[in-house]
């Protein structure tokens, strides 16, 4: 008798919750949309909350019901993107693939205004005479790009965040660099540029050499000699239209200060 | 033959140091802090658990294909209590003592996240022997765990090492430790000194690795905030 | 009435789930980095508390008579899963928009630790039984839950800006403030025996 | 399978029936049962080889704590108890002393709470042993030492018997000396002690 009876209430109790659970599925159960599964599969499901929404589940939910747009979620690949826009429907909108520099390379090379004993990141020290830096525009290397990059791909090299381009980069533009940025270097160039401008200095030659040896001098010789006149000078500074140049890294050969960099190898 | 035998120690080695569950995932918190107070509690808790998460990762694998996915939960929340109850039923007959002090507790290996979790994650997709291997490599660490958080907190909060009492020390004993505000501090560190000697030594196996593959930009420049690491031969 | 006063105050303050009993740290620890998903976590839970102390207590009279006390564990957790993977559907079905907020959260709370932990409680702790004491202890005990996973969130959210070395980021700060909360939690031990 | 000639066309009932069986709900609650019905039988199988006779426990530990001889139980069903206590039984030794078993409800570790052995001969508190509570290790558990307990031998049962809330200020202060950091434990004990001296006085002394 012992035996029995834990035996026949165990099962029985089971027995009517497994029934329970059971009809409830079947019968009230709510159809989701087969397609936010389908989307939610081809996210990437960092949950990083940068589109805005909480997670990606969300995002699924929302994209299918027109509230938000493919281009919210940055990290997510080129192929998902097209997939889910031939999900939602839509044309295969032209995605245009972005990559993220870090348009500084000063850092150490550059005077300090002032010495920063305290607390806080970038952004604090921004508050007090505008960054430490001599260049108003420059890179404050405080690290806060790099503490917050969830995919850990920003490193402060030699006092200036630096964001590997090359083959086994981690940056999955996702853009939370850019945002939180308080000096607003962190900038977006197409996926198929092949050289970058590390600097974005406003100051004539002569004020940007007393503050900072590695910056653009704003000599013009690159906007002069480019074969495709892919260069044009804006305010002190080159400004390259990627679909004029070829790579052909004349420019970058005759750069005085090597602000012209390669951006997918060294 | 090399792959298999690396596919079952695998998940053994695993389980105690690269995803040790209670400094690396941060699962199972409940017993380790609340039972910790004593060294011989946190290894009796964790060798209780090691054999609950052992017989159950065991059942669960074999029964991968059967159970269908819509009372997945129940079915195995049922098989993991039946082993929490027989260890339960076991200690209360032979361990009365040691029983009383966990009280509470034993029932909560139910629900302790390990045991959980290691089934959702690991053994609802894997073989029976893997499962079993991973079960006792996360138990023994579990168990490690526990044991070093119970001789922390029992050494500076009661000045006793597994209920020996150090005469000289037990009446300067720091009674902070035993309340759940010192547990709370002991794990932090302790999750802190553990990831850190972890990185350490990874960044040591990458350093080998990488060898010469570092670009020129990065090769003069040493990580300037990874401030605790000690330098090591590069 | 002041026993119920003393279950409120008492699972509020004295024996706060969290920082003084140690039940629930799982979800205490991971769903505490925005003050929203704490809130949503801490409704869910009062929510799931409450109705699992006052079925969890009736099927505890079915054991006492049945003479099978030591099945507790087994039935209490069986019908904790059951009630919430029923809760789940019958929510998304009937209240979406309570749904929306609180639904990601219930799958969390079949493993926690303090629902099993408040259902034991309620049986072998609570001074006077009975099934409102059950209930009212649960849904305090749930409120002390949230109250500190709230606490805990908005601390955290500060802890964002703050500039901490790279190995405390992350569980140990949080372990840390925890601690701090806790020495304060303390303090209500001597409030009312 | 070879299909045999007699069999006839399965009616639309044995169709449907076979199809219940394969059906994924019926799989889901078969097998949820079948787990069930395993697991309690196994339980109750290992419940008989453990089961642990309370009664027979309890005066083992007696007799480790006080030779008390052969001992008789007193009935304490009818016995009303104090709000945060329970007088679990109670009995009656050879020479004389009362043994009662009591158990408070307030206690630090408030889900195991503080259950005493309580030793009185002719009025007066003989020994206080604990039976079974697990205060914290090192901190409470001084509360359940030797020491804290002695303070409570030689002291009288009417005495202790006439406080009914143990925290209000009119209680005449008794000389007891509580472990600092462990007020929880400490007063859980003494809420046991005066119960069961409550008890005593009332039911056993007149």
């Amino acid at each position: 008798m012992d035996i029995l009876l834990p035996v026949v209430i165990l099962t029985s109790l089971a027995t009517v919750f497994a029934v329970v659970i059971v009809f409830v599925n079947k019968k009230l159960a709510v159809q989701d949309d087969p397609k936010v599964e389908e989307i939610l599969s081809l996210l990437p499901s960092a949950n990083c909350g940068v589109c805005g929404k909480a997670g990606c589940a969300d995002l699924a939910r929302s994209l299918v019901e027109g509230k938000a747009k493919i281009e919210d979620c940055p990290s997510c690949s080129a192929q998902s993107k097209a997939k889910i826009a031939k999900i939602l429907g839509g044309d295969i909108a032209k995605f245009e693939d972005t990559l993220v520099i870090c348009a500084c390379c000063g850092g150490n090379a550059c005077d300090d205004k002032y010495e920063y004993q305290g607390y806080g990141d970038c952004a604090s020290i921004e508050l007090i005479a505008g960054g430490r830096k001599a260049c108003s525009n420059g890179c404050i290397g405080q690290g806060k790009c790099n503490r917050l990059c969830p995919y850990d791909a920003i490193q402060i090299i030699d006092g200036v965040a630096y964001i590997d381009n090359t083959e086994d980069s981690k940056c999955r533009q996702c853009g939370i660099c850019i945002t939180n940025c308080p000096k607003k270097i962190m900038k977006r160039i197409p996926a198929k540029a092949e050289i970058y401008i590390a600097c974005s200095s406003c100051y004539k030659g002569k004020d940007v050499r007393s503050m900072c040896k590695k910056g653009c001098i704003a000599c013009g010789l690159c906007a002069k000699i480019c074969p495709q006149s892919a260069i044009t000078m804006k305010g002190n500074l080159p400004i390259i239209d990627y679909d004029k140049c070829n790579a052909c890294g004349d420019c970058l050969a005759k750069c005085p200060t090597k602000v012209i960099r390669w951006l997918k190898h060294d | 033959m090399k792959d298999r035998f690396k596919g079952v120690i695998e998940p053994f080695s695993n389980g105690i140091v690269k995803n040790n569950p209670t400094f690396r995932l941060v699962l199972g918190t409940c017993p380790t802090l609340a039972i910790t107070t004593a060294a011989l509690n946190g290894l009796t808790m964790g060798l209780a658990t090691t054999f609950v998460l052992i017989c159950s990762n065991f059942l669960i694998s074999l029964l991968r294909n059967v159970i269908p996915d819509k009372v997945r939960i129940p079915a195995y929340v049922m098989i993991i209590a039946a082993f929490v109850t027989v260890v339960d039923m076991v200690m209360a007959k032979f361990l009365p003592d040691l029983h009383k002090t966990l009280g509470l507790y034993i029932p909560l290996i139910v629900v302790n996240c390990i045991i959980m979790a290691r089934a959702e994650a690991f053994s609802n997709q894997n073989a029976p022997l893997p499962s079993v291997m991973d079960g006792l490599g996360t138990g023994i660490g579990f168990t490690l765990a526990l044991t070093v958080m119970g001789i922390i907190r029992e050494f500076l909060g009661a000045g006793s090492f597994f209920g020996i009492e150090i005469p000289y020390l037990s009446n300067y004993a720091m009674t902070i430790f035993i309340m759940p505000a010192g547990a709370f501090f002991v794990y932090g560190f302790l999750i802190v000194l553990f990831n850190a000697a972890v990185d350490a030594i990874q960044k040591k196996i990458d350093a080998k690795s990488a060898g010469q593959k570092h670009h020129v930009l990065h090769a003069e420049s040493a990580e300037p905030e990874a401030a605790n690491n000690e330098g090591g031969a590069e | 009435m002041n026993y119920a006063l003393f279950l409120i105050i008492s699972g509020i303050f004295i024996n706060n789930f969290i920082l003084s009993q140690f039940l629930g740290i799982c979800p205490f620890l991971g769903v505490s980095k925005k003050i929203e998903t704490a809130l949503g976590m801490g409704i869910a839970v009062i929510f799931v508390m409450g109705i699992a102390s006052v079925v969890t207590y009736g099927l505890n009279l079915l054991l006492v008579i049945a003479g099978i006390e030591y099945l507790r564990t087994m039935v209490f957790i069986l019908v904790i899963a059951a009630l919430i993977q029923i809760l789940e559907v019958v929510l998304k079905k009937f209240m979406p928009s309570l749904y929306s907020a609180l639904g990601v959260y219930l799958p969390l709370i079949t493993t926690n630790c303090a629902v099993l932990g408040v259902a034991i409680m309620n049986i072998t702790s609570l001074a006077q039984q009975s099934v409102l004491y059950a209930f009212l202890n649960g849904v305090a005990s749930g409120a002390g839950f949230t109250i500190a996973i709230l606490l805990l969130a908005g601390i955290r959210e500060k802890i964002e800006t703050s500039d901490i070395p790279k190995p405390f980021q992350g569980f140990p700060i949080t372990l840390i403030t925890a601690a701090i909360m806790a020495m304060s939690f303390a303090a209500f031990a001597s409030l009312m025996f | 399978m070879v299909k045999k000639p007699a069999d006839k066309k399965p009616t639309d009932f044995k169709k449907r029936q076979k199809a219940f069986f394969k059906s994924e709900s019926f799989k889901a609650v078969a097998v949820l049962a079948i787990i069930a019905l395993v697991t309690s039988l196994i339980l109750s199988v290992v419940y008989r080889f453990t089961a642990i006779d309370e009664a027979e426990a309890m005066r083992k530990k007696i007799n480790d704590v006080y030779n008390a001889g052969t001992i008789t139980p007193i009935d304490v069903s009818g016995y009303d108890n104090k709000a945060d206590s329970v007088i679990l039984n109670a009995f009656m030794a050879e020479d004389g002393a009362c043994v009662v078993v009591s158990k408070s409800k307030k206690a630090y570790n408030a889900a195991q709470g503080i259950t005493l052995f309580v030793i009185i001969k002719d009025g007066r508190i003989a020994k206080v042993a604990n039976y079974s509570s697990s205060e914290t290790p090192g901190l409470g558990s001084k509360a359940l030492e030797g020491a804290y307990l002695e303070q409570y031998v030689g002291m009288r049962a009417s005495r202790l018997a006439s406080g009914d809330d143990v925290t209000s200020p009119s209680i005449p202060p008794l000389d007891i000396k509580y472990i600092s950091g462990a007020t929880k434990s400490s007063t859980g004990v003494r809420i046991a002690v005066e119960a069961a001296a409550a008890f005593y006085v009332k039911e056993v002394a007149q």
